[in-house]
């Protein structure tokens, strides 16, 4: 039985969003007299935690806890528009969106806030804990909910705020492809390192080792929920999973799960992971995308490890066992 | 602002809908159900490539709990392309298959019937007479002349640049001249990349519900990806004013791409409208595999000039997108990956040529890395072959060549936020892989040469 | 149409339903009873979105007939859902994230409830072996892992 | 749902007796595993089914010196059996758990190749299969059971009600090899039963699934074992052969090429754990 292991890098980046037909989003927030804010959207979380940070990213903005801020998504009936969950656009398209709105329902809130505290509304500072005070005299409170039940009942205001981001649709030149399609770039390095069993061709993912910049986290478990589903789904697409098995015929076309391979609990490999926070200049908080890229490197780096492991060049995805005995078999006779 | 004046930002809170999730209340679209729902299953294609002379509905009629059945007869605008809400036409899908079906489990006949199994079996009692056509599978030979034609407008390719009066068959970008570059170079490195049709599969298949209200409208629930996006194409579909419709999801069960299509929503609206009851469409998995669409598989061409001394000075990639039969996503992808195939690399002289291909199979679209993951694949796999080449290890070819603030991408834009160096440093450092002191203080700010420290 | 009356116990309570021959226990729970915990992914057994627990033994409500498990105990996820909070490992995959879409979670939780119910101690190999025949997308099974080994630690203490 | 009765008998006479009167069309589900995914999926829409659940036809027994498994027996049931830990192994083998707790023993011979792996286990234990109808019952060994892809020596009105093994008098060894480590389809499926005198194989029984219509024994590699001493070259030789006699399928999971070639390398694999 004949083991042999390899290692391989790859290095990739990313772009944020994809803006050659328009790209936009739209956001709006209104203070409830409840104490709680509602963001309305119309956007769409896949598993990925776009109800949760997009709510981090509002409640920063505001100033004001977590827990009191909801959002409402996923009816055009009461969302404003949005282009939809995809591209990596989410968190920073919509996150955009929602700091405007949130500046701007913020500063409505702050006049109220002045008002019943009379002081000056630069003066005044939220606590992140539900209140609003008088800077550098904490004695000098009021509770966002008596801010927002005073702004309907005494003063006639809503606090609210509308938010939009959109980057300006680029075209594509015809004849030299220059466009401006993205908002920033992500980027990721992985190593990996496998061991191949070069009699019946199985390669084993031992260690998907990566470093993931992606501008600033909102949620760091919900980044490593990503990095961890996403180099998983690369480690399948890479050895695994095919609609033609016999590409580019159509015979054998899979049907279900027993036919349709992807690797199961028993093929997690050791991942680790590390992520750097350079801040983009267009995203909110500093924010890029993250989703698709996390799949992106673990394939080539993958491959590129087998390639390494068994000095062969294979080009095919996926690299499944026959693959690999047919390059040994390849390599042998040329030698 | 700085991270330590951010209070909620960076903070692992934890998941809004996780209670919903771990006690099973979250409500997916299909854990809703509605008084007198009918059900609705698709005749499909059995063949890949076929004329259809005839269907015959009278075994299906018999079946007990038929309702009725639609074809693109009872489609208002059948012929439609997704992305004609940001320009790219011309029309080319059919919602139900017309004359001729271009691919295996294709949609030509919608049913709809009181159960699902009673619209199961009258699908299986469904009699197509179907005459076999010529079926095209390869991307480049889907390009030789002499293959079967899949358009109406006589090319097995998607046309490009239309909208500026061209009629180019591949995306183009041009950056220097990669024939002088190839002249100036000491060696040429030559690859050739090929990926597979994937699947999203999700652990929700594509589902929708379509309830007709009191007030004329449909709620449509659905598990797309993109609200208004579904809306907007079911809308010019029907031929009904978009504020007749009203779509109600975010919340779906997997998506990776596979729920941007827009497939289920307009034949289920027709048939709620038809019926005046609520129509149910939900993918048996089956369907989700074989019938929905897939990442595309696509084939790259790449040819580098190189120095010695590992500097790649010329690029030429040319790649065929396997769109299958219809246009979804893909003409889009290609311009993505035409932007981002060269690489996160300083190359002065570059030429891309993406097709986007028609073959007979189920259509390509959009997928967690949308034209980008194969470029990712084929170049890096690609960077090992140069680095091979020239007789260095893969971080020096990649940190040799690695992009920095400043530098120009082949499509023209300036590089900001370039962090490439930085990941590859951590990386290293992670596994514990030694760098030469000119790597470990290079920094993506600095994109002068020899500029840096 | 000889339909019948089969009585069962579904999360410790007596229910009778009226079955069709053949239905199963899936579209019985799900569209008769309307506990929409248990998912219905794949229909083939292929998926595990659809387990429940019959007689303590984690099974595929999709390809069971209602009328096979007459008398017997079945358990989904609202019958390990305690009224006030969380089941352990309800606890666990939520403050874990072992969680992202949520359409596999009542499959995953189950079979991890009928794991740590035979073997409060298992290994990540065992949680792996238990859990194959549950299909995730999302998470890469890793924090699913990682989950159901911090449940059986809390369990194990509590 | 189409069907228009559905039939829980209680017991094997019963279930025979329906069988007798409503003939070949009355579909048959043991576990459900394989029959209800096509119904589900609206491939298959039969009329009349007849569920074995409660047939009595589960358990295991013992009769004489041979084990009794009823046909109705779950896999995890045999997982459960410690008699013969390689059947158990291959019990192991089957699927995910929720499907073994499921799939019968009985219902297992009739899966499809690459599915079926518990019989290949069971031909090298040289198991037979008691046949009943609705007025006799006879004893089939199972290697004679399997006649042709989906096709056994069933006749019409008789049901699987019994699989009977001895416990293996000589080295038993068993290795289902697929893509995945755990719930995979086979590329192959190996089981063996060597009686060894000293180095010297004195009887062979080799068997292989997911490479032919049906589970098969390989009766050339058996010949090129009996009477040869068991090492290195012997196992070569039978693995060669092995693979030459095979016929395998080709899938999605593997091609016709590779599962010739796994043939080779996991029978050798195999039978080197008998070495010493």
């Amino acid at each position: 039985m004949a083991k042999v292991r390899g290692t391989g890098i790859a290095a990739v980046n990313y772009p944020t969003g994809m803006n050659l037909g328009g790209d936009p989003s739209q956001a709006l927030i209104h203070a409830t007299t409840t104490g709680s804010f509602v963001i309305s959207l119309s956007s769409t979380d896949l598993g990925q935690g776009l109800k949760t940070v997009i709510a981090q990213i509002g409640a920063e903005t505001l100033g004001v806890p977590f827990d009191t801020v909801w959002i409402d998504t996923g009816d055009t009936d009461t969302g404003p528009h949005c282009m939809g969950t995809f591209a990596s656009r989410a968190t920073h398209r919509v996150g955009n969106a929602v700091v405007q709105a949130a500046q701007e329902a913020r500063k409505t809130l702050m006049e109220v806030a002045a008002d019943e505290l009379e002081a000056n509304p630069d003066d005044l500072e939220t606590d992140g804990e539900g209140n609003i005070r008088v800077k550098g005299s904490p004695d000098r409170s009021v509770a966002i909910v008596n801010v927002a039940l005073a702004a309907h009942f005494k003063y006639g205001k809503t606090i609210s705020g509308r938010g939009i981001y959109s980057k300006p649709k680029s075209g594509v030149d015809p004849d030299t492809g220059k466009m401006d399609p993205d908002s920033t770039e992500a980027h990721a390095c992985t190593v990996a390192e496998v061991e191949v069993d070069t009699e019946t061709g199985m390669v084993t993912v031992l260690s998907l080792k990566s470093a993931y910049e992606i501008g600033r986290q909102v949620n760091p478990e919900l980044v490593r929920s990503q990095i961890g589903g996403g180099s998983f789904m690369g480690m399948a697409h890479a050895l695994y999973e095919t609609t033609a098995p016999y590409y580019p015929a159509i015979d054998h076309a899979p049907t279900d799960f027993s036919e349709y391979l992807v690797p199961g609990p028993a093929e997690a490999p050791e991942t680790e992971s590390v992520v750097l926070e350079y801040p983009s200049s267009t995203g909110p908080y500093g924010v890029k995308g993250l989703g698709e890229m996390t799949a992106n490197s673990p394939i080539p780096a993958i491959v590129n490890a087998i390639n390494h492991a068994l000095g062969v060049r294979i080009t095919d995805l996926p690299v499944t066992p026959e693959k690999v005995l047919r390059a040994l078999e390849e390599k042998a006779t040329a030698h | 602002m700085t991270v330590q004046d951010l209070k909620v930002v960076g903070q692992s809170v934890l998941r809004r809908d996780g209670l919903g999730h771990v006690t099973g209340k979250t409500l997916f679209v299909e854990d809703r159900s509605f008084p007198d729902m009918l059900h609705l299953k698709m005749v499909r294609s059995p063949l890949p490539h076929a004329r259809i002379r005839s269907m015959d509905f009278s075994a299906a009629e018999n079946v007990p709990g038929f309702v009725r059945a639609l074809t693109y007869k009872d489609v208002p605008k059948n012929i439609y392309t997704i992305l004609c809400l940001i320009g790219v036409g011309p029309d080319e899908e059919p919602v139900l298959a017309e004359d001729k079906v271009l691919y295996v489990d294709q949609p030509i006949a919608a049913v709809i019937a009181e159960t699902e199994a009673a619209a199961m079996e009258a699908v299986s009692k469904v009699r197509l007479d179907l005459e076999e056509l010529p079926a095209v599978l390869d991307v480049e030979e889907a390009l030789e002349p002499g293959a079967p034609i899949l358009k109406d407008w006589g090319t097995n390719y998607f046309i490009y640049d239309y909208e500026h009066g061209q009629s180019n068959k591949c995306r183009k970008v041009r950056l220097g001249d990669v024939e002088k570059g190839f002249a100036e170079a000491d060696l040429i490195v030559e690859g050739r990349y090929q990926t597979s049709p994937i699947e999203h599969a999700p652990s929700e298949t594509t589902i929708c519900i379509a309830k007709p209200e009191a007030d004329g409208r449909l709620t449509v629930y659905t598990n797309t990806q993109a609200l208004y996006f579904s809306l907007d194409n079911t809308a010019l579909i029907l031929e009904i004013p978009f504020q007749k419709l009203h779509f109600v999801g975010g919340t779906v069960g997997g998506g990776f791409g596979g729920k941007v299509d827009v497939i289920t929503e307009p034949i289920a609206c027709l048939a709620a409208m038809k019926t005046g009851r609520p129509v149910k469409y939900k993918f048996s998995r089956e369907e989700e595999m074989r019938a929905s669409s897939s990442r595309g598989a696509w084939r790259m061409y790449y040819k580098d000039g190189v120095m010695r001394d590992g500097r790649i000075v010329a690029r030429q990639v040319t790649s065929y997108a396997d769109a299958g039969a219809y246009n979804r996503h893909t003409p889009y992808a290609v311009t993505k990956h035409a932007a981002n195939v060269a690489g996160p690399y300083r190359i002065p002289n570059v030429r891309i040529d993406a097709h986007c291909v028609y073959t007979n199979r189920q259509p390509g679209s959009a997928m967690r890395g949308f034209g980008v993951t194969p470029a990712s694949f084929a170049l890096e796999v690609q960077m090992d072959k140069i680095a091979e080449a020239v007789g260095l290890d893969p971080w020096s070819i990649r940190f040799i060549n690695a992009y920095r603030d400043g530098d120009m991408k082949p499509h023209q834009k300036v590089v900001e936020d370039a962090t490439l160096i930085e990941v590859m440093q951590a990386a290293a450092e992670m596994v514990g892989h030694d760098l030469p002191a000119e790597f470990k203080k290079m920094s993506s700010r600095e994109s002068e040469e020899g500029s840096d420290g | 149409m000889a339909s019948t009356i089969v009585s069962f116990t579904l999360n410790g309570r007596e229910v009778e339903v009226i079955a069709k021959p053949l239905v199963t226990l899936q579209t019985v729970l799900r569209e008769q009873l309307g506990y929409t915990a248990t998912k219905s992914g794949c229909k083939k057994g292929g998926c595990g979105s659809c387990t429940v627990l019959l007689n303590g033994d984690p099974v595929m409500s999709c390809l069971l007939p209602v009328a096979d498990i007459a008398g017997q105990e079945v358990v989904t996820l609202e019958g390990i859902t305690p009224v006030d909070g969380l089941h352990p490992i309800q606890t666990t995959f939520y403050e874990k994230f072992a969680i992202q879409c949520g359409f596999c979670t009542p499959g995953m939780i189950l079979v991890a409830k009928a794991l740590l119910d035979r073997n409060p101690h298992p290994s990540a190999e065992e949680i792996a072996d238990a859990l194959s025949g549950n299909y995730c997308r999302c998470t890469g099974y890793t924090p699913i892992v990682r989950a159901v080994q911090h449940a059986a630690q809390q369990m194990a203490t509590d | 749902m189409s069907t228009k009765e559905y039939f829980l008998p209680r017991s094997a006479g019963e279930a025979v007796q329906l069988l007798a009167e409503h003939g070949p069309s009355l579909l048959i589900l043991a576990g459900g595993t394989i029959a209800m995914p096509l119904i589900n999926e609206g491939v298959s829409f039969p009329e009349r089914v007849m569920g074995l659940r409660h047939a009595g036809l589960s358990g295991i027994g013992q009769d004489g010196g041979t084990f009794t498994i009823g046909a109705c027996t779950t896999i995890s049931q045999v997982l459960a059996w410690d008699a013969i830990p390689t059947l158990q192994q291959a019990a192991h083998n089957v699927a995910g758990w929720s499907i073994r707790n499921m799939a019968t023993v009985g219902g297992n011979l009739f899966a499809p190749p690459p599915a079926g792996d518990l019989a290949v286990m069971l031909l090298a234990l040289d198991a037979d299969v008691k046949l009943a109808n609705s007025t006799s019952e006879r004893i089939v060994p199972l290697k004679d059971f399997y006649t042709g892809f989906m096709i056994t020596a069933l006749e019409p009105g008789e049901l699987v009600t019994e699989i009977r093994v001895r416990k293996p008098a000589g080295e038993t060894v068993y290795t289902k090899f697929g893509r995945k480590k755990a719930n995979t389809p086979s590329v192959v499926t190996v089981a063996a039963h060597l009686m060894l005198d000293g180095d010297t194989v004195k009887d062979a029984r080799i068997a292989l699934g997911a490479v032919g219509p049906h589970p098969f024994r390989s009766t050339k590699a058996e010949s090129a074992l009996v009477g040869s001493a068991l090492g290195e070259e012997t196992i070569a030789r039978a693995a060669t052969l092995a693979a030459e006699e095979c016929e395998p399928i080709a899938d999605a999971i593997a091609s016709e090429w590779y599962r010739r070639k796994m043939v080779s390398v996991i029978l050798s694999r195999a039978l080197a754990q008998l070495l010493n």
